[in-house]
């Protein structure tokens, strides 16, 4: 079905260097916001899930990464994504971009999307304001105010090259949390903040959702900072989703022996013995 | 929440490939994926050229041009054909290949080297870069007779010559091409206990290997254009010698077909380029995917 | 000056001057696009004759061939061409610019110019207001500048500088109301069906023709002075040879030239190649250049006389 | 004193765009391994610290990013270094690399250093098991090796720029792993690695400084790694060294009551209330 | 641990300077900070041409070269403040540069356009770029004579001929900066809502324009050369006119003056585009110290 005509199309396309260029595929292909009411894609309906995963695979040659995921996202949902380094989840959240034009199986995602990006993606010829407003209407003020919230005005007219790793990762922060996404998706936003800014920055992605009550799926190494933000939390193993777990909807699903217990069973999922605690068992030298 | 209506897209799948199809149909010109996929085929790389010959085609049948000024396409494939039949054209392009690939070689040592000195070293950079612009606007028809003077008149004269016109394109390419080197990797090279030379070959030239590609593009094409000019002295045979000749005696077929050959070299060189580029810079194909 | 008898190879080195008795290579030059060398000499090289000839002088010839006298110039300063043939009025700016070489003969006179002008244009008069195209430095833009100085013209005709692959085409796409030709180009004109007025030949004001001049360095002669002598007697033999064999001689030029016979006949008869090195209607049409290139500035005066090579 | 003068060069020497270009700069300042013998630099003896830093100061344009920071390191000594986004951690890092040419103050290091860029910066035309070797005489089976030691041996072949974040991170660890430094600087060097990823990382980094004993700088924004690994923490704050604490040489002091006081101690340095433990106090939306 | 003995080095302060000394002696000629801080100045980028200077002084001194092939710099110096004096060489200048700039500016547009078409474009690079390929070697001085037919022998010609000549290298460094573009930035450019001529402005371009930067070096070089080949068409004033004129009558001083015009032009060109790019590419200093 749909997967064998994919992958028809996807080695019958694109032979190495010769063709298309980086440019080239990227303006062929579709436009975010760009606004095609005649398109494939429809109206969501209320209730019905904003994304919509069947079948997903993705291969690089030989070595599948992922395979057969199916997956539904709720509006306003928060998903958080855990899995090995490697484990294909940027490759997942490229898919759900619309910018990975070699996978398999079928993908609906809404128009309106925001994204961080593991690698952040500054353009490094726009001051930091500007690059906040890449594709977004608004106004300087708009942009400070963004950055603002992030920690950052300071660095408002600094060229992105400069910023140290975590003003580069609040700058791809603010340049998300300036719009309003159906679906935001973060690939560990958090990774490089120290730990007084990644509790604010915490909040400040709780207050987005709340505001504009996106679905998200949110990356991260973190198993506390999972446990913490999200709703529903999605490990990736052996190129599948191998749990797929909701969070309670109360607090105490999220402090407490009910955490522990969920983080201890997520650190197990992940190939840690739980017991092991940090600062405990190793002698030093 | 209320019923508000969003839009969606696929964007793996099916209808994925459809949804390119506004946008494609703008650009490329037919919208469906067969179209696409018709137009990727490297076949289609002809089209332009057959296009072409069929606007000379159609020029000439509308009559606008005197056959003295545009000889259709027919007569000069007859005397194309005559003038490969009798060898004349093989060995033309042959003395000039030597000539070329000479001029080439030496240009491209000479533009590279001092491109390497000027954006490597800030003495390099001081004496030599504005002298390589002062250079490099001095015409070289007007050089003619200096380097008739200084280099004689036999092959070192017309492999000099391109040599010459060489080196520009290669140099300013370059040149670019090192300074835009990314300084955190020459930095990391560094710190990584890289010295003088392992930086140079393992960071800097990589990293320019692209635009002096670029460069080397031009100086092919350029190495074309001057050998007409240095083919002026003293030359019994050669491209540049049957397209000047050819243009004294007015013969224009014999002018087509050599302006084809140069035309064809034209398209040679962009594959041998193409060729390199595959090669050396495959690692810029891996990151499709990213 | 006259043309002194050949001498036979002296291996013993005594009778000249400089070591020119063994064996040596002249560098020779002349103007022509393609490579062979045209007039009688030409033709003798092509028959093996001519390097037969210098044999025996224990020359041998290495021919060179340039696109412009301006390249055939450099070429001797920079000691590539040791002797050459070439228009006078390149050779007459060269040397007043202090060229290093002498005056070794005038082998052909009466250089032919035609002007040739589209219709309704059929007398050099009508010209005034109109474009002419010639290639400057040439003995065709001297003919021309002689003429409408001559007819008072010289500042009402537009005259523009170009080569004649491009004044030819230009002509023939009616950019140009008039272009120089020389007779060899008549026929490529007559080829493209268009009727064109041939107004002004140069056979009328032979004063303002052009010549050709054959110039030997001061290295060559310096270290060969019988060079001259050598040459001029293989030339003379050339021409006597063309003579005797004129159809022969005008079918090989047609064939050089991509024209006819009888083109070459009327352009470059074999009478405008005179036997003695030195004539006196050639030495005054080259004075009438020279004196022409003074009053236009493009040359200072010196004495042709004092120019000519003094033979051994 | 040093400062004036290092200062009087620092603005005579590079004026922005048309002068030294990168590349430039690099090749003329010294290089590392590169032997200098009769330089001005000495040999160690033994207790001597093996980094000195005396006045160290970095300004851009007006701002002061850091300033009198005085610090030694001696043999083997692992230091971890804290602080906010933003405050120079990586700013100090690359001037103990070396690479840093507008510093003012005295800084003296060993010559055989190793180092994780927070940016990984692997060549990307050079494949993952060459990017190993770059600066070292070793055999594809070393670089190998390496790269089993930090799990990626199946990707040695590919290219740097086909790697996931996590992967290139390692990529960059076995390249300092490979190495016998006696000073390794890593900045934030485990950030984008899953949590199993990182405890073994963790051990490697453990056998590394036992084997040869360099004295480490270790930058991070995980309080808890701090405390695990190091045997002495420093944070940096507005520009100063604000705490230097020696971690207790026997495993009672990483673990246990210990261990969380240091981290509340730690915490509250950062600015992060220290009663404010994950999955605690939140309560979602 | 046993006392081994490290080398140490002196990364920040005083002796940092000097263990720069050894490569910097070796590259840049001397070691001191104080050659360093010459060295940086700008004006040293005179020095270059004035060696340029002593050593055709010198070569004139040592009167290996006739002054037929290389006159004297001070009869040079006659010569040219003669013609500025007397108005020929700025109003051939001026003329010129009339030429020049229009030609420029028609070939920047048409090359632009083109790399962008065939760059952006899969069914413009099939059509433009094999063509592109092979006009560009077909040489100058051959096309001439089609060039008169059809553009005719006014001021249209000669620019056309400039621009011709100037789309080449425009459009090659154009394309190869557009394809150069780290498609990351792209992807994300188009993620972040850029439309197709958002992601061409903000993305694209700016991702190319050192490279186009490049190229408009090379044109602005480009341009001079052919000027010469377009002004031997029914010029009477220019600077290309000019040396064909002094070559055709041997005033090898006034070659000479229009030569050294040339390389003054070479000079101010580079400059022009030194300040275009401190202009446009500010951003990349500012990677001076990471
Ligand atoms: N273009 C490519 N060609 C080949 N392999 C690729 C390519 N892109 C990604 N991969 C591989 O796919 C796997 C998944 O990559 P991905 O970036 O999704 O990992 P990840 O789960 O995000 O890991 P991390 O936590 O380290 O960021 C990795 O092993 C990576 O090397
Ligand atoms: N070239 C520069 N020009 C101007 N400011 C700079 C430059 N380089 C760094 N900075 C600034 O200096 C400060 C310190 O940067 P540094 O990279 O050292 O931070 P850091 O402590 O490593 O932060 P992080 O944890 O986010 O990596 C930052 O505010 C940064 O913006
Ligand atoms: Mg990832
Ligand atoms: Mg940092």
């Amino acid at each position: 079905m749909a997967l064998e005509l994919r992958d028809e199309v996807a080695t019958g396309s694109e032979p190495a260097v010769t063709q298309p260029s980086a440019p080239l595929r990227a303006l062929t292909g579709d436009t975010a916001y760009a606004g095609d009411p005649a398109g494939a894609a429809g109206s969501a309906r209320a209730g019905e899930p904003v994304v919509k995963i069947r079948g997903y695979g993705r291969r690089f040659g030989d070595r599948v990464v992922l395979e057969g995921v199916d997956l539904d996202l709720a509006d306003g949902e928060v998903a958080a994504l855990l899995g090995a380094s490697g484990s294909g989840k940027s490759t997942l959240l490229r898919a759900l971009c619309g910018i990975d034009h070699g996978a398999d199986g079928h993908v609906t995602v809404p128009k309106e999307r925001a994204v961080v990006f593991q690698d952040h993606r500054l353009l490094p010829w726009k001051k930091v304001w500007r690059n906040v407003l890449i594709g977004v209407k608004g106004s300087k003020a708009d942009a400070l105010a963004a950055l603002q919230e992030v920690g950052i005005a300071g660095r408002a007219d600094a060229w992105p090259g400069t910023l140290s790793g975590g003003e580069s990762q609040r700058v791809a922060l603010a340049r998300a949390f300036i719009r309003r996404p159906r679906l935001l998706l973060l690939d560990e936003p958090f990774g490089a903040l120290d730990a007084l800014t990644r509790l604010r920055m915490h909040g400040l992605l709780r207050e987005l959702c709340a505001r504009h009550n996106p679905a998200t799926l949110l990356v991260t190494h973190d198993v506390d900072e999972a446990i913490t933000l999200a709703d529903r939390i999605l490990v990736i193993s052996d190129g599948r989703i191998s749990l797929d777990h909701r969070v309670g909807d109360d607090a105490s699903a999220r402090s407490g022996t009910a955490a522990l217990a969920l983080r201890a069973r997520l650190l197990s999922e992940l190939g840690v013995n739980p017991n092991h605690r940090p600062h405990q068992n190793h002698e030093k030298r | 929440m209320s019923a508000v209506s969003y839009d969606y897209e696929v964007v793996v799948g099916k209808a994925a490939e459809d949804s390119e199809r506004p946008i494609a149909k703008r650009i490329a010109g037919g919208g469906l994926s067969v179209w696409r996929r018709i137009w990727s085929s490297r076949g289609t790389r002809f089209l332009g050229p057959l296009i072409l010959l069929g606007v000379w085609q159609l020029a000439v049948s509308v009559g606008h041009a005197s056959p003295l000024s545009l000889p259709s396409p027919s007569n000069v494939f007859t005397t194309g054909r005559h003038l490969v039949a009798n060898g004349t054209l093989i060995s033309a392009l042959l003395v000039s290949l030597r000539r070329v690939g000479l001029g080439l070689a030496l240009g491209v040592a000479i533009g590279g080297s001092l491109a390497l000195l000027s954006s490597l070293s800030l003495v390099g950079e001081r004496l030599i870069d504005p002298v390589m612009h002062m250079f490099r606007t001095m015409p070289v028809l007007a050089l003619l007779p200096l380097f008739v003077v200084w280099f004689g008149i036999g092959e070192k004269a017309k492999v000099f010559i391109v040599g010459w016109a060489v080196v520009f394109p290669i140099y300013i390419n370059l040149y670019a091409g090192v300074r835009s080197v990314d300084e955190k990797l020459v930095t990391a090279g560094k710190v990584l206990g890289l010295g003088r030379w392992g930086l140079i070959r393992h960071v800097i030239l990589p990293g320019a290997l692209p635009q002096f590609l670029t460069g080397l593009r031009l100086a092919l094409g350029v190495s074309w254009l001057v050998l007409v000019a240095a083919e002026e002295i003293n030359a019994t045979s050669g491209l540049g010698y049957m397209i000047t000749n050819a243009q004294n005696l007015s013969e224009t077929n014999v002018m087509f077909v050599v302006l084809i050959v140069f035309s064809l070299l034209g398209l040679a060189t962009d594959i041998l380029v193409r060729l390199i580029e595959r090669w050396t810079l495959s690692w810029r194909s891996s990151f499709v995917t990213k | 000056g006259s043309s002194s008898p050949t001498t036979s190879i002296n291996t013993s080195g005594t009778s000249t001057g400089a070591g020119s008795s063994t064996p040596y290579t002249v560098n020779f030059g002349f103007i022509n696009t393609t490579a062979t060398m045209t007039g009688p000499w030409g033709y003798a090289y092509s028959k093996g004759l001519l390097q037969k000839w210098l044999k025996a002088d224990g020359v041998t010839l290495n021919l060179s061939h340039f696109a412009n006298g301006p390249l055939l110039t450099a070429a001797m300063i920079g000691g590539s061409v040791d002797l050459g043939v070439l228009g006078d009025t390149p050779g007459l700016i060269a040397k007043s610019q202090g060229l290093p070489a002498q005056f070794v003969d005038q082998p052909e006179l009466d250089l032919v110019a035609w002007i040739v002008a589209q219709p309704p244009i059929h007398s050099v008069t009508q010209l005034a207001g109109k474009t002419v195209a010639v290639q400057q430095g040439s003995y065709l833009d001297r003919y021309l500048q002689g003429l409408l100085v001559q007819d008072g013209l010289i500042n009402k005709v537009h005259r523009v500088a170009m080569l004649s692959a491009e004044s030819t085409p230009a002509f023939e796409a009616g950019s140009l109301d008039a272009i120089l030709s020389s007779p060899t180009q008549w026929p490529l004109l007559a080829k493209t069906g268009k009727r064109y007025n041939v107004i002004a030949k140069s056979e009328i004001t032979p004063s303002l023709e052009g010549t050709q001049v054959t110039v030997a360095t001061n290295k060559i002669l310096a270290a060969h002075p019988d060079i001259a002598s050598i040459w001029n007697s293989v030339r003379v033999k050339s021409i006597q040879y063309a003579e005797a064999n004129a159809t022969a001689y005008y079918q090989w030029a047609a064939v050089q030239g991509n024209t006819t016979a009888a083109t070459e006949e009327e352009a470059a008869p074999l009478s405008s190649y005179p036997t003695p090195n030195f004539t006196a209607a050639g030495i005054s049409q080259l004075q009438g250049t020279l004196n022409f290139l003074v009053s236009q500035k493009e040359a200072t005066p010196f004495s042709l006389q004092a120019w000519e090579v003094k033979s051994s």
